[in-house]
C-alpha cells in the first residue's frame, strides 16, 4: 500500500505558500464583503515567511511545526492561533513516523480539526474554515479505497465544504454580526482552507510510494 | 490613470517594525520598545513594583490607537500586531512583562475574535510564568449587537473611556481585582456607533478594503470596515449625528442632571471641521435633555487608517468614573490634568 | 454612482458658525467668542493687563489652526475667516480688541494676498482706535519661493512654532517690539515643504479644488492646493521625506551640534501611520548629520481640509527659541509643560 | 444726451449678483488650476449675501456701497478688499448725483480701478482683475461716442483683456509662485472682473434715457 515519505514533506508546505501567496489578493477580496479585507494579507505574510524558512528536503511534521511557530509566534490575527493550531496538532500526530500511511494521514488530519476547534470554539455551519475542514475530514474516512482514493474525496469534500458557505449566515467572528448580510458569499477562512487541503491531497498524492 | 494608491510608506513587509521605530524616535522621552518580538512599546515612566500593569492592544491601522495611549497614568504597555490583526501571544506576553510590577497584569482590548484568542494565549502563558493575567475584553459599538447580546459587541472607539479608567485606577494603586471592576464599570456606561463615507485604503496593497460609493454612508459600520446596519444616500452633520446618538440615548437612559464625557472620534481622512460639527450637534441634544458635558474630546483617537467617517461615544459618569477619568495621564495621545 | 462627496456639514452658508459653535461646546473652559461680528474666538484665560495681545488668524479649513492655538501662552484670539479665504478686517479687529490688554497687539497670519490686505486693514483701524497693532506675517514654505526672494513665501505649517514662540513671548511679559522680534527669529529659523497625494474636498460643493490624479504627488503643493514644484508618480515614505528635507537642511545649513524641534504635519487624510514614517526618516537623517532633535510634534497641526498629503518642518533652535517652544502653554490642539 | 438715473440703479447691482452666483462653479473651476479653487464661492457668497440686501430701486451708489460693506465686512478673502475697495470707491464717486452722465461715468469706472490699485499694488500685466479693468476704463475713456458707445467698447475691452491673462505669467497673489507654470490659463479674477463690466455696460445700456 502506497504511503507517503515524511522526510522531503518540507516541499508539500512550500507548495501550499506558494498558492497562499499566489491568492493574497483574492482571498483579501472576498473577506472584505463580510470581513476586514485582510485575509489574504495575513496570510501571506505569514505563510510566506514560514516558506522562506522551510527546505524542500524538510519532514512534513518538522515544516508543519515551523509553519505553525510563525502563525502563531509572529503573526497573529485569527488566523495564526487557528492555522497555528491545526498545523502544530497535524505536526505532532505525525511526527515520529518515517512514513505516513493511510489511517496516520487520517489522525493528522482528525487532529487538525480537533486543534482548530479547541481553540477557537466554532462549530460546523458558523461559517468558517471549519466548513471546509470537517467535511473534508469526514470523506477521508468514508472513503473505502486507499491513501490516494481517500485524499482525492478529501479534496472533493472541502471544495464543496467551500461553496456551501456561500448559503450560510455567519455565527462566529467578524461576520457574525451581520446576520442576514452574510449570507451570499464564500466565506474567506473556508476558501483559504479549501487551497491548504487541495494542495496538501495533490502534492501527496504525487509522492506517494 | 491608476487606481493604485501609492502611500507613504516604505516596505510593506517592515511597516509596523518602521512604525514602531516612527513612535519611539518622536516619543523618546515617552516611549520605548521591550522584548525580544520587538513588538511591545513600553511606558518609560509607567510600569512599577505594586501597581496593577495595565497593556492595552490590537490590530495596527487604528493609531494612535493603541500605542499612543501608553505613559504615566495611562497604559503601560502596548503590543502592536499587523494592519487588522490581533498580535501573536509572544508579542502581547513581552508587552505584558514589561507592564507586570508584581500585582497582576489586565490586557484590554476590543471584542474580535482574533484578539481574544491570542490574547486569550498569553494570558495563560503568562499564567505559567507565575504572573496573574487576565483579559478585558471591550464591547461598546452598539451597532454590532442587539442590548440583549451586548457582550458580543465589538469595541471601538469607546476603548478610550475603558482603557483610560483601567489605567487611573491602576495609577491610584487598586488591586487587579478592583481594576477590573473598574474597566467593567467604564464598559458596562460607555456606548459609540461610527458612520464611515469611505473605505480605507489598505497601505500593503493601495486598495480598499471594500466598495462604498461616494456620496453613499454606512451606519455602524466597524473600524475594520466591517459591515454596518444601514446603508444610504450620505446625509449632513446634524442628521448623522442625531442617527449615531438614538441607539447611545436610549440604552444609557440618560435624562436631567445626568453628566456624561463625550468623544467625537474620526476613523481617518474626516476633518476636525466636521468633528466639531458633530459635536456641537451632540452638546445640542444632550443639552435639550438637560444632561451635562463633564468633558469632551473632539479629534483621531481610534482610526481606520484613513477611512472617512466618524464616531459618536458617551460615558455615562458616576462619581468613580469622572475622578478615574480626572485622573492625570501623559501619553503621546492623550493628556490630562496638571 | 455620483462623484459628489457628502461631507459633514449642514447648511454651507452657516458653515463657519457651526463650527465656531462647535469649538466652543467642546471646549468651554478654554475658548468662548467675543465681538459683534461672531467672529473672533478667545480665550477664556488669555488676554490680561499688560500682555501683548496675540491674534493668529486665516481662512477656515486648516483645522485646528487657528483657533485651535488659542488659550493661555499661546495665542488670545484668532478671528475666523471661510474657507481658504481670509477674515475681513472687521472680524480681525474684533480679535484685536478682545486680545487687546493695552501693551498692543500682534497680528500673526501666513503670507497670502487677502490676508495681508485684510489684516493690515484692521490694524489700521486699531490704531485709530488707539491700539498699537502690527502685523508679522509668516514665509516658512521653501517651496513657494527661491532663498533670494523668502519675503515673498507662503505660510504654511511653520505657523506653529512662530505662532508658539510668539505667544510664549508675549506671555512672559516681552513688549511689543520684542514680540515681534522673538516671532521674527521664529520665522527666520523655520522652514516647511509638503506633497499632496490628493486634492482636497470643499465641502460647500463637495467638488476636489483641482485635479491630482490617483497615485501621483505634487512636492511643494500648498495648503490650498496653490501647485508645487514637480509633479510625478507618488514616492514611498523614505523617499518623500528625502525631498522635504533637502532644501529645509540646505537652507538651515544644519550641522553637528544643532539642536531642531520637528514637526510633521499631516494634510487630512493621511494617517498617522504614515506620518510616523515619515519621522521615523527625518530623525534618521538628523542622527546622521549629529543634529539632535529637541521636541517633536507628529499629527494634524494645520491641514487642508481632507487633504492626502504631509509636511516636514524644522525649525533651528538657539536657547530663547528653545525656551520659547518649552513655555507652558494649554488650548485644544496643543499642550506644553507642566 | 442720454444718462443713467442712479435711482433704480440697485437691479443693475441685483443683475451682476445674479450672474455672479450663476458662474460659482465655473469661477472657482478656473481658480483651480493656478489658485486655491475658491474664488467662485467667496464671490457667490458675497454678491449673493448682497444681493438679499439691496432692491432694485436702490440708487446704483446705494447699491454699490452696500455691497462693498458686505464684501469689506463680512466676506474677506482677497476679493472682500479689492472689490470691496472698488465699489466703494465706484459708489463714492456719484452718490450725490441724480442722473449719471458719460463723464461721470468715466470718474466712477477711473475711482474703482484705482482704489484697487491701492489696496492691492498690483500693476497692468501682473495676471489678476486689473488686467479685466485697467484696458475697459481706457476704452471707456478713449471712445468718441457718447455714453452707450463708450459702454460697449468698455464690455468689449474688458473680454479682450479677460482672454490676454490666458498667456501672462502671473506676478501677484497666489498663482504668483507658480512662474511659467501659471500661463496658458485665464486669471480668476479677471473673468469674474469681465462679467461684472458687461452686465454693468448692458444693463446700463437698457436704462439710458
Ligand atoms: N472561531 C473560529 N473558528 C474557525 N474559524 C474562524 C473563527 N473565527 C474566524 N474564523 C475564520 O477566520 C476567517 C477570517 O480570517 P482573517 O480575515 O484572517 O481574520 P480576521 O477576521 O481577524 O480579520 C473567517 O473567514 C473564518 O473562516
Ligand atoms: N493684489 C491684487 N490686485 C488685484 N487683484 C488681485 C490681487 N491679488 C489677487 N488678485 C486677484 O484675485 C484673484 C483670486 O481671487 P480669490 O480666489 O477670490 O482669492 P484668493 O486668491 O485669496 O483665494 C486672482 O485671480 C487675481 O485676479
Ligand atoms: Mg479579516
Ligand atoms: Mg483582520
Ligand atoms: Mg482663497
Ligand atoms: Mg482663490
Amino acid at each position: 500500500m502506497a504511503t507517503l515519505k515524511n522526510a522531503g514533506g518540507g516541499a508539500i508546505v512550500r507548495r501550499m505558500a506558494d498558492t497562499i501567496v499566489e491568492n493574497r489578493g483574492y482571498l483579501s477580496e472576498i473577506d472584505g464583503k463580510i470581513g476586514d479585507g485582510d485575509h489574504g494579507n495575513n496570510m501571506a505574510k505569514g505563510f510566506g515567511r514560514a516558506r522562506d524558512r522551510i527546505a524542500d528536503t524538510d519532514t512534513l511534521s518538522g515544516a508543519m511545526h515551523t509553519l505553525a511557530d510563525v502563525l502563531m509566534g509572529e503573526i497573529g490575527g485569527s488566523m495564526g492561533p487557528l492555522y497555528g493550531m491545526m498545523f502544530d496538532d497535524m505536526a505532532s500526530a505525525v511526527e515520529t513516523l518515517e512514513r505516513i500511511d493511510r489511517a496516520a494521514f487520517g489522525r493528522m488530519l482528525k487532529a487538525g480539526q480537533e486543534g482548530v476547534m479547541a481553540i477557537g470554539e466554532a462549530k460546523r455551519g458558523d461559517k468558517s474554515l471549519l466548513d471546509a475542514l470537517i467535511p473534508a475530514v469526514e470523506a477521508f474516512e468514508a472513503d473505502p479505497g486507499e491513501l490516494s482514493s481517500a485524499l482525492a474525496a478529501m479534496k472533493a469534500a472541502a471544495e464543496r465544504g467551500r461553496d456551501e458557505t456561500r448559503d450560510m449566515v455567519s455565527r462566529i467572528g467578524r461576520s457574525s454580526r451581520l446576520g442576514e448580510r452574510s449570507r451570499g458569499v464564500l466565506d474567506a477562512g473556508a476558501t483559504s482552507c479549501c487551497m491548504i487541503l487541495s494542495v496538501l491531497a495533490d502534492e501527496t498524492r504525487a509522492r506517494l510510494a | 490613470m491608476s487606481d493604485h494608491h501609492r502611500k507613504l510608506i516604505n516596505d510593506p513587509d517592515t511597516l509596523i517594525e518602521d512604525l514602531i521605530e516612527g513612535m519611539v524616535s518622536a516619543h523618546p522621552d515617552l516611549l520605548h520598545v521591550e522584548g525580544g518580538t520587538g513588538r511591545a512599546i513600553v511606558a518609560r515612566n509607567g510600569p512599577r513594583d505594586g501597581k496593577v500593569g495595565i497593556v492595552v492592544g490590537g490590530g495596527s491601522g487604528h493609531e494612535p490607537a493603541f500605542a499612543g495611549y501608553v505613559g504615566r497614568g495611562l497604559a503601560d504597555a502596548a503590543p502592536l500586531g499587523n494592519i487588522f490583526a490581533s498580535p501573536s501571544p509572544a508579542q502581547i506576553a513581552d508587552a505584558g512583562r514589561a507592564a507586570d510590577g508584581g500585582a497582576g497584569v489586565l490586557f484590554l482590548f476590543g471584542n474580535y475574535t482574533g484578539d481574544v484568542m491570542n490574547f486569550g494565549m498569553a494570558a495563560e502563558d503568562m499564567a505559567r510564568e507565575g504572573v496573574p493575567a487576565r483579559c478585558f475584553v471591550v464591547t461598546d459599538d452598539v451597532a454590532s449587537a442587539p442590548a440583549d447580546r451586548a457582550g458580543e459587541r465589538r469595541g471601538i472607539a469607546g476603548d478610550f473611556f475603558v482603557f483610560k479608567v483601567a489605567g487611573a485606577a491602576a495609577d491610584r494603586g487598586l488591586d487587579l481585582d478592583a481594576v477590573e471592576a473598574a474597566a467593567a464599570r467604564a464598559n458596562a456606561a460607555t456606548r459609540t456607533m461610527g458612520v464611515a463615507l469611505s473605505a480605507c485604503v489598505l497601505p500593503q496593497t493601495g486598495r480598499p478594503n471594500f466598495d462604498l460609493p461616494v456620496g453613499q454612508m454606512e451606519i455602524g459600520m466597524g473600524i475594520h470596515g466591517e459591515p454596518g446596519i444601514e446603508r444610504g444616500p450620505a446625509e449632513g452633520a446634524d442628521a448623522v449625528a442625531d442617527r449615531l446618538l438614538e441607539p447611545i440615548l436610549e440604552e444609557l437612559r440618560l435624562g436631567a442632571g445626568d453628566r456624561v464625557a463625550v468623544l467625537v472620534n474620526g476613523l481617518g481622512s474626516t476633518s476636525l471641521l466636521e468633528l466639531y460639527l458633530l459635536h456641537r450637534r451632540v452638546a445640542a441634544v444632550l443639552s435639550a435633555r438637560d444632561v451635562a458635558i463633564h468633558r469632551s474630546w473632539v479629534g483621531e483617537y481610534c482610526t481606520s487608517l484613513d477611512m472617512e467617517g466618524a464616531s459618536v461615544t458617551l460615558m455615562r459618569l458616576d462619581a468613580d468614573l469622572e475622578a478615574w477619568l480626572d485622573h492625570p495621564c501623559k501619553t503621546p495621545a492623550l493628556r490630562v490634568g496638571e
